[in-house]
């Protein structure tokens, strides 16, 4: 029926093949061989080797979809570090060659990018600024044997993937707690409840971490209530939360929700309550968004653009310098140290073997690097550094640096 | 599904009420967004994938219009203030801007399909809405997403009580008194941070955290005397923004329904939707009631933009259109699609519901409690509330 | 026992009784008009009969059992079949194709096997294929067999309308209008044909026509219809001279 | 001549298959992962175009028949890879099985309301399913909520999903050739004349329901395993609109029109990445010159109705005129300072031109590359003879 007959069958196998050939032919390069691979961490990969007079490097980032603002900051981030070493004559004469790649914010498209970047000659891959994209990258590179560098994947788990999985963030497993332990030590809130965006592997597991801590301590979680991002309207939620009496709330969405909720929580009624968050606060306009009723209100960063530290003064000046105007969000410091950090340790690299395993060698055996977001130590720590982590309060002139806290403050983690 | 939260346990029927209230004003934007739906759907049968779209760019025309009367990106001199004038500016401007949207959408990528099966002038759409979504976010700031200045809507922070049950007025002196002493802990505490010459409370000695304490003390009292008082009574809180979003739907559906009853572009337009070839025939000019309706259902969805920017303050991306796009839909569709006063009852149902869902606790359920009501209702009124299903002439 | 028999068939859409205590019976052989002016409720009798409609109240028999209830498509599977009065023919379908569809009623093998394209799928394909290129013979179409539908000109349209009916191998054929703006010598031809059906297939035919010439050449008991009200019933020579019937088409004439 | 015929076409796409696969394993880890992803497309737009195309019921949900299968076999074999004595091929093809279960059952479940509703309205309810599916999975503890869930064993293997993106073509098509499928485009087409016809159209709807989504579950099975890594996030509303965009640009039920354009689609993409970056001018004088060009070609389309010479002079004709406007404007819009330092990386366009491509397409030819045709010999043969026609 339709035209269709058996000839137009093997045209249509003929085809497909063809289709598949034609991707073969454009793109056959010299990758390793894993298809076929068994479940077990591949044996052979081998990851790749800098050839030529440059250094591949890669960045996955997210150049279009939902986090873009982020992936913006990520890719200005790296591309000052990349620019600084290569203005300086490169790594014993080798120009580092940035390959960026855009994930679209999802996922598969983030692994897809990976992928390409490796088979391109990548000998690490940095990225991505979000938990659920960065593990599908790190899955990626796990099996080629390249070592990957997160940004701000702040998810405990990430690093479990593979043993040269870095980032240069600290993890939930710590901001939780250090918010907990302020909330509860500095703030004196007994009766917290908690507000999470469901739809965000982030913030699930940074309300998870924090509840867990905040109970140890002794403090009470009086109420969950969830919200998707993408919503506009929370009256039904804090009505719910008001007749519950929290002393505190704490927030563990990105600042696109979280303003209008503070903001609508004082309309519903909610008075001297302490609002607390995570780094997904981080961003000037949650000021516009939240308004009066966000000011005094306490989250915890990577950094704080205005400490006086050397290492954030000049970072702020080369991407001033190199982007005309200051990074929207820490991610652009973060993509800064996370260049920064593999940097270092391609210098550390022997010169006639710049590749993914000596780099990844390398990586484990860096040690007290001074990064704009603090010092980063990944020896004896696989790949996640004992990052110190800021609590810093909202005032209406921006954030203001409030408390620090080191990973040796939580000897109960 | 998750039992993590058992269903009882967690409801409040002293809420109910109050929650009520929160789902008409939150079902009153959909219903605003819904009402342009309705419209262009009602005459083209077409589902216009792009108006969330049209909708997020209504936004943006806010946002630049709030920035050209003084309310910048950057800082706000405090003596600057806005009046309704502003507000009316913005809401003009969105509206007009999206209705020449509507139009020049129409006239590019929907007319020329007009005569093809409809699946197809659906993929244009979903194409239009994923090019307005990727090429605004190339020219609009998005990057971090950017609210609209509270500042330059004056009446946004305010809320209007209706008392039904008066409070005591013991704990309103005792409220009072936790205040003022909340307020007198606060005082001391910066005094101690003072002579300690410190930066912030956080940084002080083991007697300064003594004070500090007893602040903290102060405060839990405040807020649970506070939180005390307002329930002993019962009253309504609904912020202004809120209800003027739900009054200007009000309004436009009864000022829609009267354009398209008794008015003769109205009938022209349902004479188009209930036959486009006989209307053609009985001297409708087709193309320019389709044209009209696309500038209204634009305008429509600009109105809704404008407020939901100003009153709620979402930051804005180019994605943000996305889901209020696909709920206003949703509600659209609920209350039977092209049929006005159901787009709004659509629209207030869906609110209600959604409200309901968080008030027994299943917040994380909310985005889908709107398309379970659908779906049964679908089912059992194929036409939706107010649609009729049509009866096919066999 | 009838073929088909209503007895006091009654439907309301809303306020409207669109086809009220109509009864007639349809006896085997019979070749049955049932006419009226516009509106009069013919093409809902037909829906009532196949199942488009459930009636209000009242019963429709076929082969005694009673009908009203059942789908559409158990209907034709009874051995009822009917033609549209604004056709509708599987458009983009080719005109063997539509026929086939309708000789699919009686296919005898199971979906799996089609899809896995086993002998016997093919061979049932085949058989109902040559089955409906038969049926196209019989009404001239069987040139056209490959041609689109709805790239036919109108009269065959009306054929292939006919032909598909007939595939679903009737006892009764319900036929909407079939002449419908067909000129007098298609309009000739048709008749025949029709003549030639029930000959050679052995089927009831139960015909809708506004043609008047057509009817009374063609038909043996004629129903007439007016409002949803049954006015008249009998053979085409009493309809012809019955006062109701004249004041009926008269009066929609004036 | 039947079973010669048959064994040598089945022996050649199993072949085939493997073919594909041993040249996969010479290119690098991005072209192959594309090649699969690829195929597990193709397995959704024909398995889709069988719902949306053939039998003409308007899904656009068909991703969460995709999720369905994807967190079925994913959770089993989380949950018991390892405990029933089997591994390797045998537990894919369990898995493969019990996913396109799991995802008929849904598809039956959607199905169901399919049989009140039609068009726009069956539309939104197999939108609205597959957000309920989402969220419910988004709220699942065992299924890792939003982040997700690692799949192992992971199962990667060129041959395995293109087979079954043949084995789904060779369903549908095989429904198509025989009499079978008859039923099932008469239900697209006119659905009161088929059921007066004898067609039982409830049927027929909950069948193509059912092989449509059990087909988006087996490639639900291949994604969980060959990405060893599923979450919430790779199955959004989107992913739909992608899906029934193939069905509808490859030709509404055109089965190898669905699979062209999920194979172009998916390219499409990721062949942008390596687009060179442009400037502000040029990317605006090449938006106007676009614009210019595709409404040149449609009013060909539309109202020229001469020889195909004049056609074919005049597609040409609006093109040039196109490259040639953005040119200038390019140029023109070169001076002005703002616009010619302002440099687009084609990264951040790729989406953009996506868009793009698919407006003009739509625009072009609304009834999809091959409309209802099937790509074949035949079929080109029979266009090439009509062009002769005409210019005779």
């Amino acid at each position: 029926m339709s035209n269709l007959n058996r000839r137009s069958f093997l045209s249509l196998a003929l085809g497909a093949l063809l289709a598949g050939g034609l991707v073969v032919g454009c793109n056959s390069g010299g990758g390793t061989d894993n298809a076929n691979k068994g479940p077990e961490a591949p044996a052979g990969a081998e990851g790749n080797k800098a050839t030529g007079d440059t250094i591949k490097v890669g960045l996955v980032a997210s150049l279009n979809g939902d986090l873009r603002p982020w992936g913006l900051d990520s890719d200005k981030g790296v591309k000052v570090a990349v620019d600084e070493i290569n203005k300086a004559g490169g790594i014993n004469g080798k120009k580092i060659e940035l390959m960026v790649e855009d994930s679209n914010s999802s996922p598969e498209q983030g692994k897809s990018a990976t992928e390409k970047l490796i088979s391109q000659g990548a000998v690490v891959v940095l990225g991505e600024v979000a938990s659920g994209i960065t593990a599908q990258m790190a899955n990626a590179c796990t099996e080629k044997g390249v070592p990957i560098v997160a940004i701000g994947a702040t998810r405990d788990d990430i690093t479990d993937i593979g043993p040269n999985v870095f980032r240069v963030c600290y993890q939930d497993r710590l901001q939780g707690p250090v918010m907990a332990k302020f909330a509860f030590d500095e703030l004196g809130l007994r009766n917290v409840a908690l507000m999470t965006d469901k739809k965000q592997p982030y913030s699930t597991g940074l309300s998870g971490s924090f509840r867990a801590y905040f109970e140890k301590m002794g403090g009470k979680i009086i109420d969950e209530q969830f919200y998707e991002s993408g919503q506009t309207q929370f009256n039904a939620q804090l009505t719910n939360l008001k007749a519950k009496n929290p002393d505190g709330i704490f927030l563990s969405g990105y600042f696109n929700e979280v303003g209008p909720i503070v903001k609508q929580a004082d309309q519903v009624g909610l008075k001297n309550v302490k609002y607390m968050g995570g780094d997904g606060w981080d961003s000037k306009e949650i000021l516009a968004t939240g308004g009066k009723a966000i000011e005094g209100s306490f989250f915890c960063n990577h950094y704080n653009d205005k400490e006086d530290r050397p290492e954030v003064k000049s970072f702020l000046e080369k991407f001033q310098a190199m982007h005309g105007g200051l990074p929207g969000t820490t991610m652009g410091a973060l993509a800064f140290d996370a260049a920064a950090v593999v940097i270092d340790a391609l210098k550390r690299c022997p010169s006639d073997d710049v590749s993914s395993k000596t780099l990844a060698a390398a990586l484990h055996e860096t040690d007290g690097f001074r990064g704009v977001s603090g010092d980063i130590t990944f020896k004896g720590h696989g790949g996640n550094p004992p990052k110190r982590a800021l609590v810093v309060e909202l005032t209406k002139d921006g954030q203001v640096f409030r408390k620090a806290y080191e990973v040796t403050d939580f000897p109960d983690l | 599904m998750d039992l993590t939260h058992s269903l009882l346990g967690a409801v409040d029927f002293g809420l109910l009420p109050q929650q009520v209230v929160n789902g008409i004003l939150l079902g009153s934007i959909y219903a605003l967004i819904a009402l342009g739906y309705t419209m262009v759907y009602g005459v083209l049968r077409l589902i216009n994938f792009a108006h969330g779209e049209v909708f997020m760019l209504g936004a943006y025309v806010s946002l630049f219009v709030a920035w050209g009367l003084g309310f910048g990106p950057g800082p706000v001199s405090p003596d600057q203030t806005s009046n309704w004038v502003n507000l009316v500016i913005m809401l003009v401007a969105s509206m007009g801007v999206c209705a020449a949207v509507g139009m020049f959408i129409e006239f590019f990528a929907y007319r020329p399909m007009r005569n093809q099966p409809r699946i197809a002038s659906l993929i244009t759409a979903i194409g239009v809405s994923l090019l307005l979504q990727y090429a605004g976010a190339l020219f609009l700031p998005n990057s971090p997403p950017v609210p609209i200045r509270e500042e330059v809507n004056p009446y946004r922070a305010n809320v209007l009580d209706v008392p039904l049950k008066p409070k005591s007025a013991d704990l309103l002196a005792q409220t009072k008194q936790a205040q003022v002493a909340l307020d007198e802990a606060e005082r001391t505490l910066k005094d101690t941070v003072a002579a300690e010459g410190i930066k912030s409370e956080f940084d002080l000695s083991p007697e300064g955290k003594k004070v500090r304490d007893a602040r903290n003390a102060a405060r839990t009292k405040a807020t649970v005397t506070q939180n005390a008082y307002d329930q002993s009574g019962l009253s309504l809180r609904i912020p202004y923004g809120q209800l003027i979003m739900f009054l200007t739907s009000i309004g436009l559906m009864l000022i829609l329904r009267h354009v398209v009853m008794n008015t003769a572009p109205g009938r022209a337009m349902r004479a188009v939707s209930l036959d486009y070839d006989s209307a053609s025939l009985m001297g409708v000019n087709v193309g320019r009631i389709i044209t009209l309706t696309f500038a209204i259902g634009s305008a429509l969805a600009g109105a809704g933009a404008m407020m939901n920017a100003t009153f709620l303050g979402t930051p804005l991306t180019t994605f943000f259109g996305m889901q209020p796009g696909v709920k206003a839909f949703v509600a659209a569709v609920l209350g039977g699609i092209g049929n006005i006063p159901g787009a709004v009852l659509g629209g207030l149902l869906m609110g209600i519901a959604e409200t309901l869902v968080v008030w027994v606790g299943y917040g994380d359920y909310k985005d889908a409690i709107a398309f379970v009501i659908l779906i049964l209702v679908l089912l059992f009124r194929p036409g939706g509330l107010l649609g009729s299903a049509k009866v096919e002439k066999v | 026992m009838s073929l088909l028999q209503l007895e006091g068939a009654t439907i309301r859409f809303g306020g409207l009784v669109a086809v009220n205590n109509v009864s007639f019976s349809v006896e085997k052989g019979d070749l049955f008009g049932l006419i009226g002016p516009n509106g009069a409720g013919k093409t809902t009798c037909f829906n009532l009969i196949t199942g488009v409609y459930k009636p209000t109240s009242g019963s429709i028999k076929f082969r005694g059992s009673e009908l009203s209830g059942t789908p559409p498509n158990k209907v034709a599977q009874l051995g009822i079949a009917r033609t549209f009065q604004n056709i509708r023919l599987f458009q983009s379908l080719t005109v063997l194709e539509n026929v086939v569809v309708a000789a699919y009623l009686r296919h005898r093998v199971a979906l799996p096997s089609a899809l896995l394209y086993l002998p016997s799928a093919i061979a049932e394909t085949e058989r109902l294929k040559a089955e409906a290129m038969r049926l196209l013979e019989v009404l001239d179409l069987d040139r056209r067999a490959q041609v689109r539908s709805a790239d036919l000109p109108y009269g065959m349209q009306r054929r292939l309308e006919i032909a598909r009916a007939m595939a679903t191998k009737p006892e009764l054929l319900l036929l909407d209008e079939p002449a419908a703006g067909m000129n007098p010598q298609e309009s000739d031809d048709l008749l025949l044909t029709v003549r030639q059906i029930r000959e050679n297939f052995a089927m009831t035919v139960l015909l809708i026509e506004h043609d008047m010439r057509f009817v009374m050449n063609l038909c043996e008991k004629i129903v007439v219809l007016d409002h949803g009200i049954e006015i008249a019933q009998g053979p085409p020579e009493t309809i012809r001279n019955h006062p109701k019937v004249i004041e009926a088409y008269l009066g929609e004439a004036v | 001549m039947y079973w010669p015929v048959r064994l040598a076409s089945i022996l050649a796409a199993v072949g085939g298959c493997f073919l594909l696969d041993a040249l996969a394993r010479g290119v690098d880890d991005y072209a192959r992962r594309l090649i699969v992803l690829a195929g597990i497309w193709v397995i959704l737009s024909v398995s889709l175009n069988l719902i949306n195309g053939i039998t003409g019921q308007f899904s656009i949900g068909h991703a969460a028949f995709w999720q369905v299968g994807a967190y079925t076999a994913g959770y089993l074999s989380v949950t018991f890879h390892g405990k029933w004595g089997i591994d390797g091929l045998p537990w894919m093809i369990l898995m493969m099985a019990l996913g396109a279960l799991m995802a008929a059952v849904a598809g039956l479940i959607v199905g169901l309301p399919s049989l009140r509703l039609r068009g726009d309205y069956l539309a939104i309810v197999t939108l609205g399913f597959g957000e309920i599916i989402r969220i419910v999975v988004q709220n699942q503890k065992p299924l890792g909520e939003a982040y997700g869930m690692n799949v192992q064993p992971k199962f990667q293997t060129v041959w395995l999903v293109w087979l079954m993106a043949i084995v789904c073509i060779a369903v549908c098509r095989n429904l198509l050739r025989t009499a079978h499928g008859l039923p099932f485009l008469a239900v697209r087409e006119d659905e009161v004349a088929a059921g007066a016809m004898g067609v039982n159209v409830t049927q027929v709807k909950v069948t193509a329901f059912l092989i449509g989504s059990a087909f988006a579950g087996v490639a639900g099975a291949l994604l969980a395993h060959y990405e060893g890594f599923i979450s919430p996030q790779m199955f959004k509303m989107e992913q739909s609109f992608i899906i029934l965009t193939m069905v509808v640009l490859g030709g509404t039920g055109s089965i190898t029109g669905a699979t062209i354009a999920a194979v172009a689609l998916f390219y499409l993409p990721e062949r942008l990445r390596d687009a060179p970056p442009v400037t502000g001018a040029a990317l605006l004088g090449g938006l106007i010159g676009t614009i210019v060009a595709v409404v040149l070609v449609k009013r060909t389309v539309d109202r020229f109705h001469g020889p195909k010479i004049g056609a074919a002079t005049r597609y040409i004709g609006s093109v040039v005129a196109g490259i040639v406007l953005s040119l200038a404007l390019g140029a023109g819009f070169g001076m002005i300072p703002k616009l010619a330092s302002q440099s687009f990386e084609a990264e951040k366009l790729r989406m953009v031109i996506f868009a793009g491509v698919l407006i003009i397409l739509m625009l072009i030819r609304p009834q999809g590359i091959l409309g209802t045709n099937e790509f074949s010999l035949d079929w080109v043969k029979s266009l090439l003879r009509k062009r002769k026609a005409v210019e005779a």
